[in-house]
């Protein structure tokens, strides 16, 4: 029988053949191409003697920076300076993500609200800023809105708090020696309220009744900590803000690139996010709610324990997306001063130095860690809440 | 080389600012003009015997290295000053001056400020990417005075957020200054204050290691500094090539010799510079004179024999 | 009075009715859904509804526990009138289970967290019980070995099983079904009408939408038959079979029987 | 007998079941707590709505030669009309306005054909994607026909807005399909280079890509060997873009049954006969939706590229407004800027859901 | 030998076979789904395959035209080692058709483009001529009329006939058919084993599995029955239901003629 076998198998009409030889030579071409560009880097920067590597790390940066969380002078490294831009970074991007996802699930759940009104102001809001660039809303935050403000000799003063064409001023507190004493009060309180939730836990499964623990918790925290306060002799003073020959001086100042920056971020992505909510919402069919309504329960535990958790599988996925667009998009507050990884590192570090592609690279690389991280929690959320079928 | 290049595509690319008065700046035509555009045109002019082949891109101080590091542009014209670091580890060259400059602050009027030394807890305005940054720095750190510094992308940017309040003062260079406050509008409510804080020589950047192309940017610039001290404008330049008998003179204007052959050039190179172009002096009026709107006084960008710092070295 | 009020006034004689439709109307947008029901229901009684598809039947059932509003007329569920008062609504629903067609179980709870779910936090009872209730209901309908899946790792008539339990959990009066096994394979259909055969022989309340006219000759007392949002006829399961009254009766018998 | 069964006339629901009070007290004062809501809102309506209709329309001044000219104390559209070639076109010149105008119109009039039956859609598609662009090219940047070269630096304005938002998204359509197809292929290499490529580009911002190809791409390349700015970044943001797309087209590919594949498999067909045939046509008809707001996210995008010295719509406006004669003109310039993108991404989305639609009930019978 | 391998043995004699199965053996990962599968067709014949779900009917039909690898053993189709070698797959493909349960028919191409894609791009037919030849085909499954209609237009009938049609245009010299009735609603069962029956009478070589017995009676030259993984017997028709040797053989067609 095997003389039908027609043994006309030539190398490259084997399916096995056919794709190792495609990848070789992808592989090859894709080496030949990176081999190339660096070859070429390498050549370019020779002739033209710029000098590479992350020594300049070490030297001194010479420029300010308007907002910096951990010290930072002129005389710092430029390494420094990158730890401060990555910081402000990271400020923006968690104080982003916490006002966009409650103005999301604010406007989410305005959408889907029976009243009318509610509904139609709501579809307006996402509607309008859903579709305008978040360049643009910066530069109108920052811009437009910023001109609009008093100089800061007609501040707005609002008690020890003012508000001017050069941010918003508030006290700054300062915390004097007793302050330890508050902050273990607060622990003790968090301590006690634990206690509480778990002995509520126990009084129901005894008796079926439910005690309102979170919220008393939530008093307790409050009110301990206030009494701890008092008890210690009001451990903080503050540092009032108070007009001067240019400035509101002293205080804590929000800066106006800060602000614009964190209200373009926040109510862009906030508008994403309502979609986001009503699509998880409305993705519980009403099915679940109508079996538990039928079950005797109020509305509001139905959206507690049923309708909320199913929501918030369907939710949590592109919300981190979300997350991670808000994050990169902080990189647009270069264009209106706010100091972030690409102004301080991309922009005046790459200036004074020159090292194109360790400034460059290091921006990527910063971007591309918190991505993985983001995805990394999204592949491990997902296994976990990913609900249980046969 | 780059000479090659450029005679190769017929023009040069030309690296200039994003609109600064007098420096460079297009009208709304998309016609740029300034002391920096012309340094540009005087190269055109010495290849190619027309001053109107150059192409040009704006750049924010921010690009402007990079621009010329990878070769999108030719020459960098962009009021840029001429710094240790910059000329010896970004792989860039300076030729020479054209331009003496030094920083300064300018203010509102009502607020009051007479010196700069009164700047304590201002707020203070400036472009990113500059020489600036660092000196403002220098400048409130040596005299240890607060400041918040709030450094913008772009010089206009930088100078809208001064004019709509967010800053107290701008600080850039003083011819900056002055032609900044030309586009303001209400310039005489605002006043520079007198301190300079640092030296600031302004001039055309080429890359390092292509010497050629760095000596013909160089004498575009001398050859228009000498023309001046010769008495040499656009006006008169052919009656006195014709005329002249100064050896000197000839031996500039291409009548005698051949100093075009050692730059790859013409023989009537430096003449092509002064008749399409002028002689610095000329550039200096119809740019940045008293009778322009940034109306700058002559001070020291004048010839070291009235008085300024303007001393090329000789053409023979 | 109509005929058919006639035969539903006769049965009505003797015991009081736990759930009592007077005259209701009920209305989608313009469309005129349920029209004049008049119709009850007494205690223990067993009840089967059918009717072609779009008759008001789910309809008339999620009214009795005001999963649907009606709009003119009364419902008394136990002597308590359906409006807008939320405590009246709370306590009908208390009382009434409910087991729908795609048996709606929670999917991201355990079968025992969807049987205790209600009683802990409606009826108030103590984790402990609940669950050994929760047990015991389970054990009645068979799947007490599956108490820790999730509803998603059970076949479908195993999770209609749970539904029920589910809604016996609550210890209701009056159990309402609505097609219970009409998503069901074949197979499936037996084990839960196996169940709901039990707990009408324990003499729950019950209300049920079904076409399974062997479940309906079994165990029903009355069957009504809908149509157009009416009841057209209403009688017991050998009158309503062996002698329907309305020619529309009879149409609907024949094609249902020859299916 | 059988007695006979007339079903009962419907009759019109109670007056306070339907009509527009039944409706106002449902939808507005159905509870305390959403009467409070309705008041409020009319508040917010109350607060932004007449002063802005005031300071747009009532107040508004629309023609002038500065903000001098704009005493009424409300927008100051006499800005926007100063500057409105500008604004469209950039900095080309305007004795040459009528070349981006032809190319508009060849464009609409090109796409509008396909709505007409009796024209072939094979030369027709060839035509607005292999013909359409070179001559669009050539009349942009002239240099034949005696057209006078007008230099990229000049283009600008919506002009380079649309350019950009229209070569990225074509552009990258074929290269997303291809990166999808890579990213399902079972062959090792392929697969890992598609991901790398698709991954890194997601996980960076488009900012660091502009910023790399407007100033790191000559840096790779050999010396003299150059090209255009406008170039580099229509690079960088079609590759941006193409991994965008083709996580998009990914998602069509999976959603194509598995018999699909099998029956072309049966048939014959090669694997590109069968992707470009049969999976292709069907898995890009499922996204276009996911396309089209591809789309949306990279015209919006494309703003960034101010951010690396090109003057696009919003470059434009905001570089007028730090003109002194009109100082002061931001909200005027941002509001119109503003109106643009809406009209068109908001358009577009609409678009997106009809399609959706469209294809939704054209796909199933019964 | 086994009994079966006898009958098989005795079967081939005479006539060439067309499709031959030597040995083969192909695992899922490390499930056995075929085991030693030795077994062939001649020329003409027409062999029904049957079995329980699972039992690897499906898998060992897509063998022969390599929608499946398998990993041990050799097939050869008309004379042709089935193995990596691209233009060997290719013949073969030409050369067999196949349908489908889910008919997957290309639903973005009208019933004709259905029809003449494959002859066009890989027969490289000119359009004219395979579109005629699109046209007798649909003659002959009876659904000419319906030629420029896209598939979501048609029953589901309808659609399996098209993929038949579909099957036959590429002129192939062995049909197989992979449970094409299941996926149908009774009434359209018969139009599409009409159209089978049709194929059968005029000689065309044919592998189909089926659970259809009444077309296994009348068609068959040979019915297969497979269980995990395995032929268990191979027989004529008369004797594979009126005297199966194998007591799985006799327990399935227990059920599956009860049902
Ligand atoms: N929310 C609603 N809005 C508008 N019309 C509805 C709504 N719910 C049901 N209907 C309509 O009311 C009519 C009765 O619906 P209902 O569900 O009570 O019928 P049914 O007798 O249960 O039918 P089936 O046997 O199909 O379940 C149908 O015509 C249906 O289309
Ligand atoms: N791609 C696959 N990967 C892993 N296992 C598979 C795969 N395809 C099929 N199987 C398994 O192989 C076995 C045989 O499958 P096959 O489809 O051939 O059975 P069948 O006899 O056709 O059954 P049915 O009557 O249900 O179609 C089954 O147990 C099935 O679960
Ligand atoms: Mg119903
Ligand atoms: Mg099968």
């Amino acid at each position: 029988m095997s003389e039908n076998i027609k043994s006309n198998t030539s190398f490259l009409n084997d399916a096995g053949n056919r794709a190792l030889l495609f990848q070789a030579v992808l592989l090859v071409v894709v080496l030949a191409v990176g081999y190339y560009l660096f070859h070429n880097l390498q050549a370019n920067l020779q002739t033209q003697g710029i000098s590479t590597g992350f020594a300049f790390l070490n030297e001194p940066a010479g420029f300010p920076i308007l907002i910096h969380l951990i010290e930072y002078t002129e005389a710092g490294t430029y390494g420094r300076a990158f730890l401060v831009a990555l910081i402000n970074t990271i400020l923006i991007s968690l104080m982003g993500i916490v006002l966009a996802t409650i103005i999301g699930v604010i406007m989410g759940l305005a959408r889907l609200s029976q009243n009318w009104l509610v509904a139609r102001l709501a579809t307006v809001y996402i509607e309008t800023l859903r579709n305008l660039p978040l360049l643009l809303q910066m530069f109108f935050w920052y811009f437009a809105v910023l001109a609009a403000l008093p100089h800061p000799r007609d501040s707005i003063v609002f008690g020890d708090f003012f508000l001017n064409k050069r941010g918003i001023y508030s006290p700054n507190p300062i915390f004097e020696d007793g302050f330890g004493v508050v902050i273990f009060g607060f622990l003790a309180t968090i301590v006690a309220s634990i206690g509480l939730v778990i002995w509520a836990k126990k009084r129901q499964t005894r008796t079926g009744l439910w005690f309102p623990a979170y919220w008393s918790s939530l008093g307790i925290i409050v009110i301990g900590t206030i009494a701890f306060y008092f008890l210690a002799g009001s451990p903080i003073t503050f540092d009032l803000p108070e007009a001067s020959r240019f400035n509101v001086k002293g205080g804590m100042v929000l800066v106006p690139e800060f602000v614009a920056v964190l209200v373009a971020l926040s109510t862009y992505t906030g508008a994403f996010i309502a979609e986001i909510v009503r699509a998880g919402i409305l993705s519980v069919s009403w099915g679940q709610t109508e079996a538990a309504r039928s079950l005797g329960m109020r509305d509001s535990i139905t959206q507690r324990l049923i309708v909320l958790p199913q929501a918030l599988r369907v939710i949590i996925p592109p919300l981190t997306s979300q997350y991670l667009n808000l994050a990169k998009n902080s990189s647009l507050g270069a264009a209106i001063a706010y100091p972030e990884l690409v102004a301080v590192v991309m922009g005046t570090t790459l200036n004074q130095t020159g090292q194109a592609i360790e400034t460059i690279g290091l921006c990527m690389l910063v971007y591309g860690t918190l991505s993985l991280s983001i995805s990394f929690f999204m592949n491990w959320y997902n296994k976990k809440m990913s609900l249980i079928e046969r | 080389a780059t000479l090659d290049d450029v005679k190769a595509k017929g023009f040069i690319q030309c690296g200039v600012s994003t609109g600064v008065p007098g420096f460079s700046n297009a009208d709304n035509k998309g016609t740029w003009s300034g002391i920096d555009v012309d340094a540009c045109r005087a190269v055109s002019a010495a290849i190619f015997g027309d001053a109107d082949k150059v192409k040009y891109t704006p750049l924010s101080a921010k690009e402007r290295f990079t621009a010329l590091q990878s070769g999108e542009i030719d020459i960098l014209s962009r009021n840029t000053t001429w710094t240790y670091t910059r000329d010896t580890s970004l792989g860039l060259d300076f030729t020479t001056t054209n331009f003496y400059d030094g920083q300064g602050f300018m203010v509102r009027k009502d607020l009051g400020v007479e010196s700069a030394m009164d700047l304590d807890g201002a707020t203070v305005c400036t472009e990113q990417g500059t020489t600036t940054e660092l000196n403002m720095a220098d400048f409130f750190r040596k005299h240890s005075m607060d400041y918040v510094p709030v450094v913008v992308q772009k010089a206009d940017e930088a100078l809208s957020a001064y004019a709509s309040g967010r800053c107290d003062v701008y600080t850039t260079d003083k011819s900056g200054l002055a032609a900044h406050r030309s586009k303001l509008s209400d310039p005489n409510q605002h006043m520079i204050l007198p301190e300079t804080i640092s030296k600031e020589p302004l001039g055309p950047v080429v890359r390092h290691g292509d010497n050629q192309w760095k000596d013909i940017a160089t004498w575009a610039l001398f050859v228009q500094i000498n023309a001046e001290e010769m008495g040499i404008t656009s006006k008169n330049v052919a009656k006195i090539k014709k005329e002249s008998t100064d050896p000197g003179i000839r031996r500039l204007l291409g009548a005698e010799g051949n100093m075009g052959e050692s730059l790859g050039l013409s023989s009537d190179w430096a003449y092509n510079i002064i008749a399409e172009v002028g002689n610095y002096g000329e550039v200096f009026e119809r740019n940045v004179g008293p009778n322009t709107p940034v109306g700058l006084p002559r001070g020291v960008n004048n010839l070291w024999t009235e008085g300024g710092v303007l001393y090329a070295p000789p053409v023979r | 009075m109509t005929d058919k009020n006639m035969a539903l006034a006769q049965l009505e004689q003797g015991e009081k009715a736990i759930i009592e439709f007077n005259d209701v109307n009920k209305w989608y947008g313009d469309f005129h859904v349920l029209k004049n029901i008049d119709f009850s229901v007494k205690k223990g009684e067993r009840i089967v509804v059918c009717g072609p598809s779009g008759s008001g039947k789910s309809t008339m059932t999620r009214c009795i526990n005001r999963l649907e509003e009606h709009q003119k007329g009364s419902i008394l569920v136990d002597g308590i009138e359906m409006n807008d008062n939320l405590k009246n609504i709370e306590t009908i629903r208390k009382d009434v289970g409910m087991v729908f067609q795609h048996f709606n179980l929670f999917p991201h709870l355990t079968i025992l967290e969807n049987l205790t779910l209600a009683p802990i936090w409606v009826r108030k009872t103590p984790k402990k019980e609940a669950e050994e209730m929760a047990m015991h209901y389970l054990e009645r309908v068979k799947i007490a070995n599956q108490a820790l899946k999730y509803p998603g790792q059970l076949s479908g008539g195993q999770q209609q099983r749970v539904a029920i339990a589910r809604g016996l959990c609550m210890r209701p009066r009056i159990m309402l079904f609505d097609e219970p096994t009409s998503a069901l394979d074949p197979e499936m259909i037996k084990e839960v009408l196996d169940v709901m055969v039990q707990l009408a022989d324990e003499g729950m309340t019950m209300v049920c939408v079904t076409h399974e006219m062997g479940f309906a000759k079994t165990v029903a007392d009355r069957v009504v038959f809908m149509d157009a949002g009416e009841i057209v006829e209403a009688n017991t399961p050998h009158e309503f079979f062996d002698n329907p009254q309305h020619d529309r009766t009879q149409l609907f018998l024949s094609q249902i029987l020859n299916h | 007998m059988a007695i006979e069964f007339k079903p009962s006339p419907s009759l019109p629901p109670p007056s306070n079941a339907v009509g527009a009070t039944a409706w106002i007290k449902n939808n507005l004062f159905s509870s305390p707590l959403n009467i409070f809501l309705t008041v409020f809102s009319l508040y917010i309506v109350y607060l932004l709505v007449p002063p802005a209709i005031q300071w747009a329309f009532i107040d508004a001044t629309w023609s002038g030669e500065s903000k001098a000219a704009c005493t009424a104390g409300g927008a100051c559209w006499a800005f926007v009309a100063s500057y409105f070639d500008q604004f469209m076109y950039g900095l080309y010149p305007s004795a040459e306005y009528w070349r981006i105008n032809l190319a508009a119109i060849m464009l609409v009039v090109l796409v509008g054909m396909f709505a007409i039956k009796a024209v072939n859609k094979m030369l027709l598609s060839i035509a607005i994607i292999v013909v359409y662009p070179v001559v669009a090219y050539f009349l942009f940047a002239g240099g034949i026909f005696g057209l006078e070269i007008v230099e990229t630096s000049l283009w600008g304005g919506l002009f380079l807005t649309t350019l950009l938002g229209i070569v990225g998204i074509v552009a990258s359509l074929p290269l997303g399909v291809v990166l999808a197809l890579g990213r399902r292929s079972n062959m090792p290499i392929v697969k890992s280079v598609c991901v790398v490529f698709i991954e890194t580009v997601r996980a960076v911002p488009l900012i660091t890509i502009l910023f790399m190809a407007s100033v790191m791409i000559p840096l790779f390349l050999p010396d003299g060997l150059n090209f255009n700015k406008l170039l580099r970044v229509l690079i960088g943001i079609t590759l941006f873009s193409a991994a965008y797309m083709a996580e998009v087209i990914r998602g069509g590919l999976q959603a194509i049954p598995k018999g699909q594949y099998e029956a072309a498999d049966a048939m014959g067909l090669t694997y590109w006969q069968s992707m470009i045939l049969v999976i292709l046509p069907q898995a890009l008809k499922l996204v276009i939706p996911g396309i089209v707001n591809t789309f949306i996210g990279l015209f919006k995008d494309t703003t960034l590229v101010y951010i690396v010295g090109m003057f696009d719509l919003l470059g434009r406006i905001q570089s007028a407004t730090h003109d002194a004669n009109w100082l002061g003109t931001t909200a005027e310039g941002y509001a119109f800027a503003g109106f643009i993108y809406w009209v068109i991404c908001f358009g577009m989305s609409r678009y997106s859901m009809a399609v959706e639609r469209k294809l939704d009930t054209g796909h199933k019978r019964n």
